[in-house]
């Protein structure tokens, strides 16, 4: 019995791990899917909204939703910048110098939520309490509803958004095939600068739920974005369920890897299976092979 | 070829120039200190308190009516910049002697350098290899962390428990008390049941707390530095865990109540007496300087002195002193570090002999516990 | 030379081509000819390995070579030039022939770091030959330029060389004419032709069908995928399903 | 040598193999080198030099994978560690010799990169790249866990200097010169091997891998061995690296480690020999440069790289003379 009960505490924080990989996974494949870009500051919008709901809480004694609303706005306005003054300056980029631009990016951002705020971790309390609630033999706290919550109702309204309305069709249309898109007069430049916009409202709205359970200081960006990262790869880069899935999967693995095996290689274990994913699988899990035209 | 002329003569001019100066010179003595980087929380205090000491000295009239100044870089924890960096300062800067590095990484790897130029260098660093063996240059102020550990296993042992379980940060600072831990149990008759580790940026450890409830433990002992030993505090709360939690003094700050909120209530861990200077006894030796040091660091500051920050006013406090009865240069210095006898720092009361460069033993720390979200001693 | 036999390939649920075999005769021009969307250069992908059929088999002197990939393929003489010109676009116009000239020569990583005088001989013959080649299509004087500037025009000749270098027996062409104006077109018909003067079985998928009809000993038409006739030039201008095919297209 | 220049067809000199341009850039280049140290009399800078060559040797192998074959790895510290910890072990631990140590370590790593290679290198773009970040990942993480071998995240302390009978290489001017004979070795080698029937091969992959297969080469064999070849450099840079620093510790072979040599080959100019080496003088002495702002440095670092990747394009090594043409506008004569 209590080794059941382990099993189910594994899954179940594997899980609700899994969903901020899944959440943050899902603002990285945003961007990649309208614009190939893969995001490397992605992290950094997750630690500045993050920051930014502790910030306005403690020093500008906002209560919580408003917190959330600036956290999530200023986030916003830092990714619409970036897109801005180093995307689109970026004349027929190449993926690599992008990549190196959002290197960069996410240097410049670290440094100076560093210089402003400090090298100290911080918290943010928890939206509804922390009176752990049992759940089949497992406990969790509240806040990691919310995750589950939130990352639910992004899935939902990214599917109606990316299916349902035009601009999202419109977006879907560029990452298909710019060059078609463009011809049929969608303005990919601003399709590019509202994907930025997403996904980092996105990114922001993570870093703020996630903020009263990990923590979070200027440096926590990059783990966590590397994660995300993976959680899109997993699910072949695509906005939806996949990418989800992804991140829950590396979730769980992490959890039961260091249950079940060991806690100091849990993430060296998580790697190898996703792998071996790979190798049998080179287009992601969730994605049909596509072959070369020529 | 003409440019390389012009530069050899203006260095050349520039050493000639620097070498008359220097009878009036101030007196240089270098820092190496992580202060970016994830030992951030070592390397700020310990510049913040480094300079805080120096300013202090100069304020007062200096060292034998010579000025100190203070040359300090920041390694980031980088090995390789550290070695640059030690570089830099014993060719380049001239210094007469060092503080820091931070970290047991960063202190390793200069060593040699420092051994080399005939430079003293006191630690901030607490990994017992640093001086053990013990190495002619090097000095180091930060208690090693087999003595936080010995605290820990005296109080277990009075409590009679006798099986624990470890879960250490995989990095330098949990690697080294991970060592101690496990070395030492047999000493003291205790059990480790179960040995984990998690990785410096996890944020999430209810894993390894499961399977410790699923264990024999009776006492959990977490070794890291925040915001870790933090979220591991509350998951033990999330998973009803009861048993008692001990950390290390890499988290003896105020921060680590802040961090953990109601969670941390009931931890214990062994600190230097910084944290409880105002609970110490009169009698007790160090209590000026703490008081002193805590007033000193708030005033410039405005936040409280902790004591990684001792480290660094304990180790330009030890330099100052040498000097003072030494002389200026690294020769002189060293030997008089060698000389110390009963100084009372911010880390404990210092005795060097050339048998020993840590000269600290294991009062420097005490237990303490959280109440009520503050500091209490554990009796 | 080489035959197909029985060729079908489906992506997802889309049959691209279907029981598709035919023969090329050695020292000959065969002419594959279609409406858009009939499955050419499908079938050149999967006569040169750069997708697998789905069924059937591709046979290289009668010997049966469906698993090859490319780079096999190519060593054993069979080559092929795109429809939309893949140069590289980076290397010089020389350089890109030398590619060509890979399979005929030997040297590893460590040769070529050590610059072995073994390895120094056969960059000097091979750079010879990439010269003649050029010189053959008549871009000799191209010789240092980046491949990635040249017309479009010079680009293909530029990919006929490359091709050519690697001495093949047979040559797949997708498109020669494509984008050549008529001038290019009537100098491109000579080298088509003196190439397989030279002993080389040529292939080509066109549309241009005076090109078609002027050089091609035989031709193999396609029709949404399926053979729809073969024969000589003469005997597909006669063929009714031909004429309908191709008048239904418009 | 770099493919990436204007080219007038009389400019390339393509009747010679390796052009007497090329044969004189790389005397001026090893004479600047050798001559280095001279002017910075044995201060730290030359010290840092060390560094700088060893990351040009890392740079290189990066860049013969990425700017010449066109394939992205994230992961070149975890060959970059195993060839420190290679070194640094087998000379602490069992004994032996360090020249010996150097090259089993770098064969080995070498055929492990190869063997690794075959799966890893099926993969293309942001998939290629998650997997040799993978890479990465595990290694970092093997060498913090397996502590009685490494010494786990305290480090790995006492390697000895490398020496020659008696000679020991403990000084910083003779440890710059051990480190940059090989680095220039490693230059010139690369510089023959872009220049080659392998070079050509590569970058035809590069440009098109249908393509280039189609002309015989094979491709996916190349790509592994090309792979290995980087990972045996990276080796070579980690053995020396940890002879030189006589002490390693896993955080110098990080994930941070495998982006900042990409951000160097990027930077200095991808598919450029000289380029590597540009980019990793730069970004080796920038943060040097930037110690005068100090907390303000990060920040600098991150708008250089943001700016030059804006502003030069096509890396420090197409950029630079690009400057100079823009600022000096010289009367070309157009044929």
């Amino acid at each position: 019995m209590e080794f059941f009960n382990q099993i189910t505490q594994y899954a179940i924080s594997g899980l609700s791990t899994g969903a901020i990989y899944a959440l943050i996974g899902l603002s990285f494949a945003i961007i990649f899917n309208s614009t190939g870009i893969i995001n490397f500051a992605q992290g950094e919008f997750v630690m500045l909204g993050g920051v930014l709901a502790i910030v306005s809480i403690t020093a500008l004694h906002l209560p919580m939703p408003a917190a959330v609303a600036v956290a999530v706005v200023g986030t916003t306005a830092v990714g619409l910048a970036f897109e801005r003054l180093a995307i689109r300056p970026l004349k027929n980029a190449t993926p690599l110098s992008l990549i190196i631009v959002t290197i960069g990016a996410s240097i410049l951002i670290r440094g100076l939520v560093m210089l402003i705020w400090g090298k100290d971790t911080k918290a943010l309390p928890p939206f509804s309490g922390d009176t752990p609630i049992e759940v089949a033999g497992a406990t969790i706290l509240p806040q990691h509803l919310w995750i589950f919550a939130v990352t639910l109702l992004v899935i939902v309204a990214s599917r109606l958004f990316f299916h349902h309305t035009i601009t999202g069709k419109a977006m879907r249309a560029c990452s298909f095939n710019r060059r078609a898109a463009s011809l049929v007069g969608i303005g990919v430049g601003r399709m590019v600068l509202l994907s930025f916009l997403i996904s980092s409202a996105l990114g922001a709205l993570a870093g703020v739920i996630i903020a009263p359970l990990t923590m979070t200081a200027y440096d926590v960006g990059v783990m966590l974005g590397l994660k995300g990262f993976c959680a899109a790869i997993m699910g072949g880069m695509g906005s939806g369920f996949g990418t989800v899935l992804g991140g829950l999967i590396l979730g769980v693995l992490e959890s039961l890897g260091a249950g079940l095996i060991s806690s100091g290689y849990k993430d060296a274990i998580a790697f190898f299976i996703l792998l071996l994913i790979l190798f049998v699988r080179p287009q992601g899990l969730f994605k049909k092979g596509e072959t070369d035209r020529v | 070829m003409n440019k390389l002329l012009t530069t050899t003569v203006v260095s050349f001019a520039l050493t000639c120039l620097s070498t008359v100066a220097l009878a009036a010179a101030p007196i240089k003595i270098g820092g190496l200190f992580a202060v970016t980087g994830p030992a951030s929380f070592l390397g700020e205090p310990e510049r913040n308190s480094a300079q805080m000491v120096v300013d202090e000295i100069n304020k007062a009239g200096g060292v034998k009516g010579r000025l100190l100044e203070l040359i300090s870089y920041d390694t980031g924890g980088d090995a390789s910049k550290a070695v640059q960096l030690a570089n830099k300062l014993t060719k380049n800067d001239h210094v007469v002697a060092v503080v820091g590095p931070s970290t047991t990484g960063d202190a390793m790897a200069v060593i040699p350098i420092f051994e080399k130029a005939g430079v003293p260098l006191v630690s901030c660093a607490a990994g017992i290899k640093i001086t053990d063996p013990v190495k002619k240059w090097v000095f180091k102020t930060a208690q090693n962390d087999s003595l936080a550990v010995a605290r820990i296993y005296e109080q277990l042992k009075k409590e009679k428990k006798n099986k624990i379980a470890l879960l250490t940060v995989s990095d330098a600072f949990g690697s080294s008390g991970r060592e101690q831990l496990k070395g030492q149990a047999s000493h003291y008759g205790i059990e480790i049941v179960t040995d984990e580790t998690y990785a410096p940026k996890d944020t999430d450890m209810t894993a390894q707390l499961t399977k410790i409830r699923g264990s024999q433990a009776q006492a959990v002992i977490c070794w890291g530095t925040n915001p870790g030993p933090a979220v591991v505090a509350r998951n033990a709360k999330q998973l009803g865990l009861t048993l008692p939690l001990y950390m290390s003094h890499g988290v003896s700050s105020k921060k680590f109540i802040e961090l953990a909120g109601d969670a941390a209530e009931g931890v214990r861990l062994p600190s230097g007496k910084v944290l409880v200077a105002e609970l110490l006894p009169k009698s007790d030796r160090q209590k000026a300087a703490l008081l002193a040091y805590i007033r000193d660091y708030k005033n410039h500051f405005k936040a409280e002195g902790d004591h990684f920050g001792g480290h660094a006013w304990d180790a330009v406090m030890l330099v100052k002193n040498a000097i003072e009865k030494g002389g200026d240069t690294p020769a002189g210095i060293r030997s008089q570090l060698e000389a110390t006898r009963g100084f009372a720092g911010i880390g404990g009361v210092f005795n060097f002999s050339a048998i020993d460069h840590a000269g600290l033993t294991k009062d420097a720390f005490v237990l303490v516990e959280v109440k009520n979200k503050n500091w209490t001693l554990v009796k | 030379m080489l035959r197909l036999s029985g060729i079908g390939k489906r992506f997802g649920g889309l049959t691209a081509l279907q029981e598709i075999s035919f023969r090329v005769a050695p020292a000959s021009i065969t002419g594959i000819i279609g409406p858009n969307g009939a499955g050419k250069t499908t079938l050149f992908n999967i006569a040169t390995g750069i997708y697998p059929p789905t069924e059937g088999a591709v046979l290289l002197e009668g010997k049966d070579i469906s698993a090859l990939p490319p780079e096999k393929r190519a060593r054993l003489g069979l080559v092929r030039t795109f429809q939309n010109i893949e140069l590289f676009g980076k290397m010089t116009v020389l350089e890109n022939v030398m590619v060509g000239l890979h399979t005929q020569t030997k040297s590893g990583i460590f040769a070529c770091a050590f610059r072995m005088p073994w390895q120094l001989r056969e960059e000097r013959s091979i750079r010879e030959r990439a010269k003649r080649w050029l010189d053959f299509v008549g871009i000799a004087e191209l010789a240092g330029v980046e491949a990635g500037k040249l017309s479009f025009g010079k680009g293909r000749l530029l990919e006929i060389a490359r091709a050519l270098a690697l001495d093949p027996k047979l040559l797949l062409m997708d498109e020669p004419a494509a984008g050549l104006n008529s001038k290019e077109t009537q100098e491109l018909a000579k080298l088509i032709k003196s190439i397989r003067d030279r002993g080389v079985t040529v292939a080509l998928v066109e549309h241009d069908m005076d090109l078609v009809m002027e050089i091609c000993d035989s031709l193999v038409v396609l029709n949404l995928g399926s053979m729809l006739a073969e024969g000589t030039p003469k005997e597909i201008q006669d063929n009714p399903a031909v004429v309908t095919a191709y008048l239904g297209e418009e | 040598m770099s493919p990436h220049r204007k080219l007038k067809p009389d400019s390339l000199n393509p009747d010679t193999p390796s052009s007497p341009q090329e044969k004189l850039k790389f005397l001026v280049f090893s004479l600047a080198v050798l001559a280095a140290p001279w002017p910075l009399a044995g201060g730290y800078l030359t010290n840092v030099l060390i560094f700088v060559g060893i990351n040009s040797m890392l740079a290189l192998g990066l860049n013969l994978l990425l700017g010449y074959a066109g394939q992205i790895s994230l992961g070149q510290a975890a060959f970059f560690g195993l060839g420190a910890y290679g070194s640094g072990v087998l000379t602490t631990r069992f004994a032996m010799n360090p020249w010996l140590a150097m090259a089993v370590v770098a064969v080995s790593v070498a055929a492990f990169a190869f063997a690794v290679g075959f799966p890893v290198l099926r993969l293309k773009g942001h998939y290629l790249a998650m997997a040799t970040l993978g890479v990465g990942v595990i290694a970092h993480i093997a060498f913090n866990e397996t502590v009685d071998l490494t010494g786990g995240p305290s480090g790995l302390s006492g390697i000895p200097n490398l020496a020659v009978g008696s000679f020991q290489f403990d000084s910083d001017l003779k440890n710059y010169y051990l480190v940059w004979g090989f680095a220039l070795v490693a230059v010139l080698l690369s510089l023959n091997l872009v220049d080659s029937r392998v070079g050509r091969a590569l970058r035809a992959i590069h440009d098109s891998e249908v393509a280039a297969r189609v002309m015989g080469v094979n491709a996916r064999l190349l790509k592994v061995q090309v792979f290995a070849l980087s990972a045996l450099l990276s080796a070579l840079a980690g053995s020396l690296y940890c002879h030189v620093m006589t002490f390693i510790s896993p955080t110098s072979f990080s994930f941070h480690v495998s982006i900042e040599l990409l951000t160097m080959v990027v930077i200095g100019g991808l598919g450029s020999v000289y380029g590597s080496i540009l980019g990793a003088l730069l970004l080796t002495l920038l943060p040097e440069m930037l110690r005068a702002f100090q907390d303000f440095d990060i920040v600098f670092y991150g708008l250089l790289l943001i700016s030059m990747t804006i502003y030069l394009p096509g890396g420090l090594v197409r950029g630079i003379p690009a400057l100079f043409r823009r600022l000096w506008p010289v009367r070309r004569s157009h044929a």
